[in-house]
């Protein structure tokens, strides 16, 4: 059997006659009812989650209807600005693939008050500047708490934290 | 197996939506068509949703579609197609007989996209076409004059589909289209590609819509109306602009088959009203054609002489199309089909026709695609 | 709408602003390949199918209505005819252009199919009205190194 | 009711880093030679099916459209379902339920994926499949959803980084076997080469990841009659399934795909299989990351809940097995390459081959009637699957 197929080396690639298109793909979207307000209270230093009363879940992000009971929500909850680390990861490159020296530290935290597994994407920070440090230093199921942007800088958006570092615990 | 429309739901059709986000826009469609169909999504055994990347501005759009739609860890999937063969999909699981409720949803937040015409440039081929970066609106204002020279029609004839499918909107009455234009007026507006301009457009909206279907015994549990699907087609022609003739043969060979389907051999006569795609004027008259709802070079005359107005022998566009209703895309299609579904219900307020029992609707994907389907609905019982 | 509660006001309602960040780089293909070759060559190529017994423009890999393969590419000399033509007011951002563009797809009497491009500002070009490729004299092997078709008198 | 489905012919084009050819002709090329094998021509084919995953690979708005004349679609029936990553699988799932309505009798389904047109890298197109609103403000990557996903599993398992390189082993050998493989893909790496490859995001490393890859791959399906007239040996499609799980992927515990097993349960109960551990003999699931393949023969119910890591220390899972259930005889997207929609049709077609006894040297060492392939796509969130069997 043939199989057909012209591989290009990255040389090769270059010399093709290429065509480059770079179009103006810019979009504005709608929040919505539910993120309009949970934006908003991110910029007063609030994480508002929402309540369905038929199933009980707290749910975050907040959503206006309860999609597991196909109902709207009923309740907007405060949650604090805590919580515990569900996973993590140590990551050594950008959006675009290219390589960073310190890594980021993305994790799914879930905030004290949301219900069970409703976990949030963020970053943590002040865990270390190398693989090995991050992993002495973050362990899942531990405590984290939201540092955030001068009230001043904060514009409604999930940036307005800046990330979850580690609750240092009292003895 | 027969299949049956049993519920629809619609997100009416407005200009801009900044008070919901398309997630909750969606809900309240799939809200209304449960509620219409007495069901709930739980009953549901399987979802389609259409949708393209590119206006929704996401990777992957299907990953955004189950939630409101209450169809979280159910056979759900995504059809890159108008509403009708989105439709075709589900009417085909169902068929099968491992499936008794089917969904099927579209969308529109095309006031959420910057650049319009950049997404629409970005469907040219980018090799052949795309590096002469023209507005991608040449490729309507191309096929225009092919399909009005080949006719001998002028900007006229066309401008008679606006003056006829905004006056339906005013009456029908719910979109913010609606007007008394004549055709004349229609002729002073802008030009975009000649002969095409801005009035020969329709505007963008946003929207959403739900349709649920489910087997014949589900059906006839129910009260009311029956609305079978009696046929149902899709197809292709070719996304190579430089074959094209002006001819909308993708709604041919669509048409071939639902009317097999139908066992309808004389659509002239076994249709009581069309919803057609018109979301450029000339597409109403061009798609008429292909469908043989009129001979090769004769909708114009029809049209002036008022076959197709409410009062006509065929009316076409009954809420005002999408010129009328508003472009909304990929849900174009399931737009039409929930004003279908009001008319044969007798629920269509103004623009009602009296007891109509078979509707013919046909949609496109829309510039610069060469796809759609056709779909014919009759009333039962 | 269904649900607890609403926007109440239009400032209340919030956008997210984003984009797709990323470029395209296209390769044209084998059958690109051969028709950027041939214009920067100053030549229009195309592709000829055996099973049709048809000149194909612009040349692709395979025919598209017999689905086989073509390996026969030709010079395409002509007579080019002016199949369908519209004059674009906008540009691709939207703005008013001060001129339109004017773009035909233009064929040749033996093929199937044709070249969109521009037609020449400096004549009253009209559909069947028989043309020639204008040239840029640099060409680098892409579709614009066809300036426009003008007027063949 | 439903008409039985069978699997007729195959093509698949070379897997490559970076294609000369546009999709439409890497579309055009898989189609060909898979009409071809199955001895048809394009005009008895009734309707074409097309699976490709994100536009923004290619870059081209309504891809579908634009590659149906390469898969030979012009004035036919034509559709384009799309699921993310699963949509491999689930094209001949949407062939199967085209064919089985009594619509059609013939579906040439073709899956296709140019990804190297991307810049700076394909891995940014991917950015636009987070949330617009919450995620992709933090400047997300690609690889932090399976990251994030496979340290929950080996957290909840306590699953040694070193078995999950296994996994890296394994497939890229049998990638070598492959001849569509992409070059550099497969050979005879260590456990300590995988662990010492980069670390992109830990726990991920370099040698745990497959490549970008450009490829086509198509298959012909028929009815039980026109099957029955074209071939001696057709091979059936017993089995499909589909799920789709919520788009709050960080709201679910990612340690199990709770939708690959409900995508299993409904191909399993369409096939008649009780026992899939006894009735399913090779098996090619989703292997886009090394952890992902064991992740999946735990959601497909061919490993107990954290077993399929042990089971794989044992060998149960290799192509020589003689008592376990071969997994990725391919090499898989580790070993062969990972043009996603291509890919999952891919894991199809080896399926189709270990069936009929014409894998070459990949051929399996235990008897086989019955395989199943299963793909996984979206946010962490859909899973697809099918059965195929003698």
């Amino acid at each position: 059997m043939k199989f057909e197929g012209t591989p290009l080396d990255s040389k090769q690639f270059a010399k093709e006659l290429n065509v480059e298109w770079k179009g103006k793909l810019e979009y504005e979207w709608d929040c919505g009812i539910a993120l309009s307000k949970f934006m908003e209270g991110l910029k007063e230093g609030k994480i508002l989650a929402r309540k369905c009363y038929a199933c009980g879940r707290v749910m975050i992000p907040p959503r206006m209807f309860c999609e597991s009971c196909f109902r709207p929500t009923d309740e907007w909850v405060e949650l604090k600005d805590e919580g515990e680390i569900l996973t993590f990861s140590v990551s050594f490159v950008n959006w675009d693939a290219s390589r960073r020296k310190k890594p980021e530290v993305p994790a799914v935290i879930r905030l004290e008050g949301a219900s069970e597994n409703m976990g949030i994407l963020h970053k943590l920070g002040e865990v270390g500047d190398t693989l090995e440090e991050v992993l002495k230093n973050v362990k899942i199921g531990m405590k984290v708490k939201a540092v955030w942007k001068k009230e001043k800088e904060r514009e409604g958006a999930i940036t307005d934290i800046l990330y979850f570092k580690p609750v240092k615990r009292k003895k | 197996m027969n299949v049956y429309i049993i519920g629809i739901g619609l997100s009416a059709p407005k200009k801009i939506s900044p008070e919901v986000s398309f997630r909750e826009m969606i809900y309240e469609a799939a809200e209304k068509a449960y509620l219409d169909a007495g069901i709930e999504p739980k009953d549901v055994d399987t979802f389609v949703s259409v949708s393209e990347d590119y206006e929704e501005g996401t990777a992957i759009f299907d990953e955004y579609v189950p939630d409101q739609l209450g169809a979280v860890l159910k056979p759900v999937h995504t059809i890159c197609a108008d509403g009708i063969t989105g439709l075709a999909s589900v009417f085909a699981q169902i068929k099968t007989g491992h499936f008794k409720i089917g969904v099927i949803e579209a969308h529109s937040k095309l006031s959420n996209i910057k650049h319009h015409f950049h997404v629409h440039a970005m469907a040219l081929d980018p090799v052949y076409v795309r590096p002469l970066e023209v507005n991608p609106y040449f490729v309507a204002g191309l096929e225009m004059g092919m399909f009005l020279d080949s006719r001998g029609y002028d900007e006229l004839d066309t401008a008679q589909v606006v003056a006829k499918n905004k006056a339906n909107a005013l009456l029908f009455g719910r979109s913010p289209f609606g007007s008394f234009i004549s055709p004349e007026e229609v002729l002073l507006s802008q030009p975009v590609s000649d002969p095409l301009r801005e009035l020969d457009i329709a505007p963008n909206a946003d929207g959403a819509c739900v349709i649920v279907v489910a087997t014949e015994e589900i059906a006839k549990e129910r009260r009311g109306d029956l609305i079978k699907i009696a046929g149902i087609g899709f197809a292709e022609f070719t996304p190579n602009i430089e074959r094209w003739e002006g001819d909308a043969d993708y709604l041919r060979v669509a048409a071939q088959k639902a009317y097999s389907m139908a066992g309808i051999r004389n659509p002239l006569n076994d249709v009581d009203f069309a919803e057609i795609d018109d979301t450029f004027s000339y597409k109403e008259l061009q798609h008429l054609e292909a469908i043989g709802l009129a001979r090769f070079g004769e909708s114009a005359d029809l049209m002036r002489e008022g076959f197709y107005d409410l009062s006509g022998q065929l009316p076409v566009n009954t809420t005002g199309g999408n010129i009328g209703n508003g472009n909304l895309s990929l849900m174009n299609g399931l737009r039409a089909v929930y004003d279908a579904v009001l008319q044969l219900r007798g629920d269509a307020g103004n623009v009602q026709l009296e007891n109509p029992e078979t509707a013919l609707i046909a949609s496109w994907k829309g510039l610069p695609s060469s796809s759609g389907g056709v779909l014919i609905l009759r009333r039962e019982g | 709408m269904p649900f607890k509660e609403f926007i109440e006001k239009l400032s209340d309602a919030r956008v997210q602003k984003g984009d797709i960040p990323v470029w395209w780089v296209y390769t044209p293909g084998i059958g690109g390949d051969i028709f950027y070759k041939g214009l920067k060559q100053g030549k229009i190529k195309g592709a000829y199918c055996e099973c049709c017994d048809s000149i194909i423009l612009p040349p692709r890999m395979y025919c598209e209505d017999c689905f086989e393969k073509i390996d026969k590419f030709v010079d395409v000399k002509g007579p080019f005819v002016v199949l369908a033509v519209t004059d674009v007011y906008l540009d691709l951002d939207g703005n008013k252009l001060e001129e339109p563009q004017r773009v035909a797809l233009i064929g040749t009497p033996d093929s199937k199919g044709g070249i969109i491009h521009f037609l020449d500002p400096g004549y009253d070009i009209d559909v069947g009205d028989v043309v020639k490729p204008v040239f840029n004299k640099k060409r680098v092997g892409s579709l614009k190194d066809i300036k426009f078709f003008t007027l063949e008198k | 009711m439903a008409q039985k489905v069978a699997v007729l012919g195959a093509g698949l084009t070379k897997f490559m880093r970076r294609a000369k050819e546009t999709g439409k002709e890497l579309s055009f090329e898989a189609a060909r030679m898979a009409l071809e094998e199955a001895n048809m021509d394009i005009s008895e084919i009734d309707c074409v099916v097309m699976a490709t995953a994100p536009d923004m690979f290619d870059g081209v708005h309504m891809k579908g459209d634009w590659l149906s004349d390469g898969a030979g679609a012009k004035r036919k029936p034509y559709m384009r379902s799309y699921v993310g990553g699963g949509s491999g699988v689930f094209a001949i799932i949407h062939g199967w339920y085209l064919v089985a309505s009594g619509l059609f009798d013939t579906c040439l389904v073709v899956a296709e994926e140019k990804m190297s047109s991307t810049m700076p890298h394909p891995q940014g197109a991917f950015n636009a499949i987070y949330d617009q609103f919450l995620e992709r403000p933090l400047g997300v990557n690609l690889l932090w959803i399976f990251s994030l996903e496979m340290m929950r599993y080996m957290h909840v398992h306590k699953i040694p980084l070193e078995t999950i390189a296994l996994v890296s082993v394994k497939n890229k050998k049998n990638g070598l076997d492959h001849p569509c493989t992409q070059k550099g893909i497969a050979g005879n790496y260590t456990v300590k080469d995988v662990l010492n490859s980069e670390v992109i995001a830990y726990p991920v490393h370099r040698l745990m990841v497959s490549p970008v890859t450009d490829a086509a791959a198509a298959i012909v399906i028929t009815s039980e009659h026109e099957a029955k007239r074209r071939t001696d040996k057709p091979i059936w499609i017993e089995g499909v399934g589909w799920c789709l799980d919520t788009s709050y992927w960080t709201n679910r515990d990612l340690y199990y795909p709770k939708y690959v097993e409900y995508a299993a349960r409904m191909a399993y109960e369409m096939a008649g299989i009780k026992d899939p551990r006894k009735e399913i003999h090779v098996v090619e699931p989703y292997d886009p990351f090394a952890y992902k393949e064991l992740h999946h023969l735990e959601g497909l119910l061919l490993a107990d809940k954290g077993e399929a890591p042990k089971l794989l220390e044992k060998g149960f899972w290799d192509r020589d097995t003689k008592d376990g259930i071969p997994s990725c005889p391919s090499g898989g997207l580790l070993g062969v390459g990972n043009p996603i929609a291509a890919a999952g049709l891919m894991k199809v077609i080896e399926i189709y081959l270990q069936l009929k006894g014409e894998a070459g040297k990949r051929q399996v060492r235990r008897e086989v009637k019955r395989g199943l392939a299963q793909a996984w796509g979206d946010l962490m969130q859909v899973g697809t699957v099918v059965i195929l069997s003698k």
